[in-house]
């Protein structure tokens, strides 16, 4: 079995990485990192999944988070959707495959994919709401959050969720302050059949392969890694014995990219709108200068008086 | 099990039948799914529903609960007729080449022997021929028509591949499939594992189910091997310990048995129990039993227990009928025969058949004690939740006394896991208000008990009186204490039989092993099987050393494992008759030219001799038995019989409902419900997000699973108008509940002797106490029958109608 | 008796030296600064959230998250304010022959030559593209600006449709903000017309100047029509 | 109510947040706090460590329960977290939905605190000493026995059995319960003795 992290200590330690580690750093630039973390990476090995959603539970214990007691609407999700208090969510697909007549059920473990390229972070206005260090992890961070919600719109994955409570954006953190003291994620901790291993991300890809073979031994010839360079690349990858269509696990996007339409707004719009402001007050000082005031001369006033004198009663 | 959770990593193939490990014991399916990513194992699941387990599979079949028998024994004659058979390992091994009596047979379904007014067989044709020398006759070259193998054949004939798709609905092709990959590890170097859990025990034939997988097993060499076996999955933490120290109607630790009343004194109590071996030079280990049980009364009575008295053999109750079993209880309660009832944990309000029944029964009763973490049902059964609880308090006169308990994490102790592995457990936080440890509770009775018959008088309090109560604070034994009295010692000192002149254990000093125990009142154990668990090494139960040589997968010195610290049972049988491993690559114990070594404690005398002594030491014939001769109630080989409600006749006997040995109380008979009103095959089940009744109180499990529901194929919900989310309407002959519907395309309509039936699936978890949403359970439409040998309810087949709900629902 | 066509209800003059006209009563005043300043604070907010580099403008409301929380409800507060202003003013704000006219010589405008264009009633063309102009924008703006209210209406649109509105919202904002430096410069340029708006008066030569037909109207009360066309003033 | 703050507000005060958001809105003066708190504190760091094993399957996966005090040293231990035991030859630290969510059956709301008493035809559970509970049930359990012991059956055979009153033992109490169990119910002559084994 992949071989698990030993026990967390309950002796103070330092933390392995912090503020110096950060790369990204939401409307706001940092000075670049005196060091490289190694990358790690969350592995979600869909096939090995049995949906037992230890993973969400563990996620809202280690968390202190507390979600609702729902209903049942004819289907495995509970909750629903992923909340502000659920990082992470079992999503159940009951697949039909053609080329076999086999029922699969296909089950995938929803939440933050820590992107390379996080469009959370590139929509993020408020400086330092969002931060992303050089080990890959995309952290949010409550006290400079606004909650605006444009993480949600910007995120390619859907995955932020603003709480009603405290109006703070909210996702899976990688167990950040797990991983600073040598730990794993929660979730990969308590997975039962290790279908969640977390590691560096290069031994996750190697780790993925041999488990990418053993499928295609199996018959899945069409199993691989998901770890798309649409957002250049992901800390949370997926072994899919489908690679070929993602979408056949809950609407796993195909090819994810950070919206064109959030591109443009955080792009060219940004600068362009400042531009137009500015140079609309430019020209009105350019035509003041120019033509100088307009005023009413005392001609004008005469004339206007003799109109009002010549129609008494006027007005 | 046979074998250990750690042990499943090492095998070729697992079937997952009668269980769905993956989703009541996801942390041991861990094992295989290592089994898969190492060895390239394969993983087949035969299920009803396509379960959790089967999302992972390799292998995929269908089956129409309550159908195990046709398919194993379906599974036998493949092998048979493909001679797909551990032969060397079936000949030396099993009883196959022994003869059977001439009376002996099977009928339309009945077995020779059958009483249809009792519903019992006359099993005196159920044996073998003994010869003059007093051993069994036996015939090594399989010709003789009596011997056991040609009558295996015969019996399993009848269950060709047409004939399991008639009976079980599987596709033959699918079933086909299944029985290739099986035959395979008859393979001396080829391993299945048998992982099932109450699957197979909760049917009026649960015990054959087990027999059939275990027969099946034995045929292919797979037993005693690593990654074989059959491995049963506890349902509970201690499941297997309480029924170790055998917390039963009929039961002594160690799986010694109460006397009945026909055994009128000890000696004729033991003249049943001499265990003499049936063939030459074999250990039938149980010829101890002497030695176990007098050991046992040292323990219970200590000095009161002397060779004049029989060791108290009298102050222990006798009984009349064969077992006072939960249902023979609650029948007893409903009748009015019963004044009081304790329940020590346990929910026995949602966890017995026919829930009306169970509260008609807790009504009559005088008293009603309850011991528990949570606050259950059933100390609230007198308590009206509206239609989750429609009782009128002022009819029940029963006075309730609920007690609170501690849960696992504030008191120390030892509990068995289903690999037989005694492991110590510590407090680590503080009881919640006034909630007490049960050990002081049981005290605090006893102690109560005794003071009351100390000034009043009463029948025979001498028993009570004089309980052995060795523990430094008597109001309060404490746990190591107590295992160390259940390890055992020495009373007076213990010498060597073969030179008496050797001290083998010093007076009081803890024993080492039951080897050590003595039928002349020297030394009290608690549970002979139990020995070695606390010696003079210390607490064995709480040993942590997780290293494991080779990664063989045995973990020796974690924990202690009984019997003898023993992790793979009948281990000698993975070595051939010269002893060497059938697989050298999964080595568990080997012959070394004078004694047996190896990863695990050889399951035999360490100098027994490979080709003299059977590896199955706990049968006076050394072998095991593929015909049981009459171990059990139903038969000496499994038959296929209908559960007692079905919704097609058996195909194989027409004319037999049911197991025709099962026990079926007057009133229950006219309970069974008829595939006319109820067309559904009905099953019930776990879900992986809960626990019993118990994770309905804890938050987080409510959120995973808040809501009770039941699950049926698109198809029936076409042909019954019921929507995905909407609520429906489940009736049996007993009550009718009301649910959430999951619509699902992974239960799907079977054909079973021409007829479509329709499968439910009911799962277990809600109630009227707790955080999840209230909800009533499959007891309320399950019949009040059980297994013809041990009496585990029918919870997993049994037939309803539903029809979709469209009044608004609270 | 019937009011000529494009004098306001309370507009007045006031013969004496100089000549003075009432042109806004003092609610109209009130309800166009309570626009203007909640333009302004959006106006403020909003540039924070939409550049980095001016996030410091939260600290003007008091932290990110409440500027987050009171831009909506400004938002509002300008819908409303906008929408009396709105139906106070549409009908002097209708489209006339003249004002083509008006536009087409808006060179003449911008250099001061008003005597080239035709005689104006209340409203230029200019100002009435201003009016209108904003009127959209607002419906835009209030719109998209729904559909990124989170905290009330985040269930009722897809993350695609907020994505959408986003970027609606940032360009109207743009453009709404440089719509409106045209019309504070336009005031400010034409001297004595913040009076107006201030004490509610402008000097009838103010009026003679730049909306001529206005003065003649209030003067004659009756509709003149001779101020269409291209006829030069004398 | 909604419960996804309730158990999040214990973790941070109101006036960090504060701070950190008035800081945060002037961009830069907020690194400090933002740093400081973008990274949990460890909460396990200065807990005791207990081990036990999971008591819901048989599975029986080890666990480490954290708690803020030490029984061992005669403290009070309130346990405030749960995870698996990597040292764990069975489930090497993994637990199932259920085994995670253990820290919430210890401390669900829905535990017993006090012993209580319904009354025949009594609607609702009364309060009721240990003392004075423990009294009334030797009480119940004597009278039945003496009014109902069977010394010997018709035949005369000696029987010494007590048919009316039952004993039902759990599935998850200790060995060591068990046998002290198993030594009381028996002395009594109790036959109808059972446990979940079978269902």
């Amino acid at each position: 079995m992949y071989p698990p992290l030993p026990n967390p200590s309950v002796q103070p330690s330092a933390m392995q990485y912090g503020q110096e580690d950060l790369v990204r750093r939401s409307a706001s630039t940092v000075p670049t990192p005196p060091r490289q973390l190694t990358p790690v990476a969350k592995l979600i090995d869909v096939s090995k999944c049995i949906g037992c959603k230890a993973c969400q539970v563990a996620c809202l214990e280690w968390n202190d988070m507390r979600e609702e007691v729902g209903v049942n609407t004819g289907v495995y999700e509970n909750p629903h959707d992923l909340t502000p208090a659920s990082f992470t969510l079992m999503r159940f697909t009951e697949w039909e495959n053609g080329e076999t007549g086999n029922l699969e059920w296909l089950i995938r473990k929803d939440g933050c994919m820590h992107c390379g390229d996080p469009g959370c972070l590139k929509a993020c206005p408020a400086p330092g709401a969002i931060v992303q260090y050089s080990n890959g992890i995309v952290d949010f961070v409550k006290e400079n959050c606004i909650g605006c919600g444009y993480c949600v719109k910007g995120c390619p994955f859907n995955i932020p969720r603003i709480s009603k409570v405290d109006h703070k954006a909210y996702k899976c953190t990688l167990c950040s302050d797990r991983v600073a003291v040598g730990q794993g994620p929660a979730c990969a901790k308590a997975c039962p059949t290790q279908a969640i291993v977390f590691g560096p991300k290069e031994d996750m890809i190697q780790h993925a392969n041999a488990r990418i073979e053993d499928l295609k031994s199996r018959g899945f010839q069409n199993a691989g890694l998901y770890d798309p360079p649409g957002v250049g690349g992901t800390h949370v990858m997926y072994v899919l014995h489908h690679a070929d269509k993602p979408e056949i696990y809950a609407d796993l996007p195909k090819d994810p990219k950070i919206s064109p339409v959030v591109e443009l707004w955080k792009g060219l719009t940004k600068y362009a709108g400042l531009t137009a402001i500015a140079s609309f007050v430019g020209i009105g000082f350019l035509h003041h200068i120019v033509s100088g005031a307009n005023r009413v001369s005392a001609e004008d006033e005469r004339n206007a008086k003799r109109l009002t004198e010549n129609q008494p009663g006027g007005g | 099990m046979t074998n250990s959770w750690t042990d499943i990593k090492n095998t070729d193939l697992v079937i997952i039948m009668g269980g769905n490990a993956a989703e009541a014991h996801p942390c041991g399916f861990k094992w295989v799914t290592e089994a898969k990513a190492n060895r390239g194992a394969k993983l087949i699941v035969v299920d009803p529903r396509f379960t959790r387990s089967a999302s992972v599979a390799d292998f995929y079949a269908p089956i129409r609960q309550g159908t195990d028998i046709a398919f194993i024994l379906g599974l036998i004659n493949y092998c048979i007729q493909n001679d797909k058979v551990h032969w060397d390992y079936v000949k030396a091994f099993t009883n196959a080449t022994y003869l059977v009596k001439d009376g002996f047979s099977f009928k339309d379904g009945l077995f020779s022997g059958y009483d249809e007014s009792k519903r019992e067989y006359d099993k005196s044709s159920w044996d073998y021929q003994i010869g003059e020398d007093g051993f069994v006759m036996v015939d090594d070259t399989l010709s003789n028509p009596r011997c056991v193998w040609n009558l295996l054949k015969e019996h399993v004939s009848v269950y060709t591949p047409e004939m399991v798709e008639r009976i079980c609905g599987t596709p033959k092709d699918k079933y086909l499939k299944v029985a290739e990959m099986v035959a395979e590890t008859s393979s001396p170097t080829k391993t299945m594992t048998s992982m099932y859990a109450l699957g197979w025990t909760q049917h009026s034939k649960g015990s054959q189910n087990i027999r059939s997988m275990a027969m099946l097993q034995l045929i292919l060499g797979n037993i005693g091997m690593r990654g074989g076996g059959m491995n049963a999955l506890r349902g509970h933490s201690n499941i297997q310990g309480l029924t170790d120290i055998g917390l039963m109607s009929n039961l002594i630790p160690g799986y010694l048995t109460i006397p009945t009343q026909k055994e009128v004194d000890f000696a004729t109590y033991m003249s049943t129990r001499g265990f003499k071996p049936l063939r030459p030079d074999q250990m039938s280990y149980w010829q101890n039993y002497k030695k176990f049980f007098v050991s046992f009364q040292k323990s219970m009575w200590g000095d009161e227990a002397q060779p004049w008295n029989d060791f108290a053999y009298d102050w222990l109750p006798k009984l009349d009928v064969p077992a006072y079993d939960v249902l023979r209880a609650f029948e007893l309660m409903h009748q009015g025969k019963m004044n009081g009832y304790v329940c020590q944990g346990f929910n026995p309000l949602l966890s017995f058949p026919n829930r009306k029944k169970c509260t008609d029964a807790l009504s009559k009763l005088k008293f009603l004690v309850t011991m528990d973490p949570l606050d259950t049902e059933t100390a609230r059964f007198w308590e009206n939740h509206g239609e989750y609880n429609d009782v009128d308090p002022s009819q029940i006169q029963t006075e309730v006394i609920q007690l609170p308990s501690t849960c696992f994490a504030e008191d120390d102790g030892s509990l068995v896991n289903s690999g037989r592995w005694l492991q110590w457990h510590w407090a680590g936080g503080t009881p919640p208000g006034e909630a007490q440890r049960d050990t002081w509770i049981m005290a605090q009775i006893w102690k109560r008990l005794k003071a009351l018959y100390e000034k009043e008088d009463g029948p025979l309090p001498d028993p009570i009186l004089k309980v052995r109560w060795p523990y430094a604070d008597p109001d309060d034994p404490k746990a190591d204490e107590i295992a160390r009295e259940i390890n055992g010692y020495a009373i007076e000192a213990v010498y060597d039989p073969t030179d008496p002149t050797k001290v083998l254990v010093e007076k009081g000093k803890q024993l080492a092993s039951f080897g050590q125990l003595r039928d002349d009142g020297t030394t009290s154990c608690g549970c002979w099987i139990y020995t070695g668990c606390f010696t003079e090494d210390g607490n064995n139960m709480a040993r942590r050393d997780n290293s494991d040589p080779d990664e063989a997968g045995f973990y020796s010195k974690w924990a202690f494992s009984w019997p003898a610290n023993r992790r793979i049972l009948y281990n000698r049988a993975s070595a051939d008759m010269n002893g060497q491993p059938w697989d050298p690559s999964r080595k568990v114990i080997a012959w070394n030219g004078t004694k047996w070594e190896g990863y695990d404690v050889p399951d035999i005398a360490p100098t027994a001799k490979p080709d003299v002594v059977g590896p199955f030491i706990m049968n006076p014939e050394g072998t095991a038995r593929l015909f049981t001769r009459t171990m059990m109630k139903d038969g000496p080989f499994p038959a296929h019989y209908e559960p007692f409600e079905s919704p097609i006749a058996n195909p194989v006997a027409p004319n037999v409902k049911g197991n025709p040995a099962a026990r079926v109380f007057e009133g229950d008979m006219a309970q069974f419900g008829e595939a006319e009103k109820f067309p559904y095959a009905a099953t019930s089940y776990r879900l992986t997000e809960h626990f019993h009744f118990w994770t309905k109180h804890v938050q987080p499990n409510a959120v995973m699973q808040p809501e009770f529901f039941v699950e049926i194929s698109e198809q029936l919900a076409e042909e019954k108008g019921i929507k995905q989310g909407g609520w429906v309407k489940v009736m049996s002959n007993r009550g009718e509940v009301k649910a959430k519907a999951v619509v699902t395309k992974r239960i799907k309509p079977l054909q079973c002797d021409g007829k479509t039936v329709h499968i439910v699936g009911v799962p277990l978890h809600w109630g009227f106490t707790g955080v999840a949403k209230k909800g009533l359970g499959p007891n309320t439409l399950t019949p009040f029958v059980g297994d013809a040998n041990i009496e585990t309810p029918e919870y997993k087949a049994f037939l309803v109608d539903i029809a979709p709900l469209t009044e608004p629902v609270s | 008796m019937e009011r000529p066509y494009d004098v306001g209800p309370d507009d007045k003059v006031h013969p004496g030296d100089p000549v003075t006209v009432d042109r806004y009563t003092p609610a109209a005043r009130i309800n166009h600064w309570i626009t203007a300043a909640s333009l302004v604070l959006l106006a403020l907010s909003g540039l924070a959230l939409f550049h980095p580099s001016l996030f410091f403008l939260t600290g003007l409301f008091g932290g990110g998250e409440t500027t987050r929380a009171i831009h909506p409800w400004i938002g509002v507060v300008l819908f409303f304010g906008f929408l009396g202003l709105f139906l106070r003013f549409w009908r002097a704000n209708l489209w006339r022959g003249e004002d083509g006219t008006w536009m087409r010589r808006l060179s003449d405008v911008l250099r001061g030559h008003e005597e080239n264009v035709p005689e104006v009633g209340k409203y230029n063309a200019g100002q009435k593209l201003y009016f209108w102009t904003m009127s959209v924008l607002i419906i835009i703006m209030i719109g998209s600006g729904v559909v990124l209210w989170d905290q009330y209406f985040a269930e009722y649109t897809s993350v695609g449709q907020k994505r959408a509105a986003v970027l609606i919202h940032a360009v109207g904002a743009v453009v709404s903000i440089c719509v409106w430096i045209v019309h504070v410069y336009a005031a400010i340029w034409v001297r004595g017309t913040i009076r107006a708006m201030v004490k509610g008066s402008v000097t009838g030569g103010w009026a003679w100047r730049h909306h001529r037909k206005w003065l003649r109207e209030l003067v004659t009360g009756k509709r003149d029509d001779q101020g269409s066309g291209a006829k030069p003033a004398e | 109510m909604n419960m996804e703050l309730s158990r999040r507000t214990l973790l941070k005060g109101a006036g960090v947040g504060l701070a950190g958001t008035a800081l945060g809105a002037f961009g830069f003066g907020g690194i400090e706090a933002a740093y400081a708190d973008a990274i949990r504190a460890f909460k396990l760091v200065g807990t005791t460590e207990t081990r036990n094993t999971c008591p819901y399957c048989s599975v029986a996966c080890g666990v480490i329960m954290y708690s803020k005090g030490d029984l061992t040293k005669g403290e009070k231990a309130e346990i405030t977290h749960i995870e698996g035991d990597v040292d764990h030859p069975t489930n090497r630290g993994t637990l199932c939905p259920k085994g995670a969510a253990l820290l919430d059956f210890v401390k669900s709301e829905t535990r017993l605190t006090k012993p209580r008493i319904r009354k025949p035809g009594a609607d609702k559970f009364e309060d009721i000493s240990w003392n004075d509970a423990l009294d009334r049930i030797a009480r119940l359990m004597k009278d039945d026995r003496d009014a109902n012991f069977e010394a010997q059956n018709q035949d005369g055979v000696t029987v010494n059995r007590w048919k009316t009153t039952g004993f039902l033992a759990a599935s998850a109490s200790t060995n060591e319960t068990a046998f002290l169990t198993y030594k009381v119910v028996r002395s009594t002559g109790i036959l109808a003795f059972d446990n979940q084994a079978r269902v």
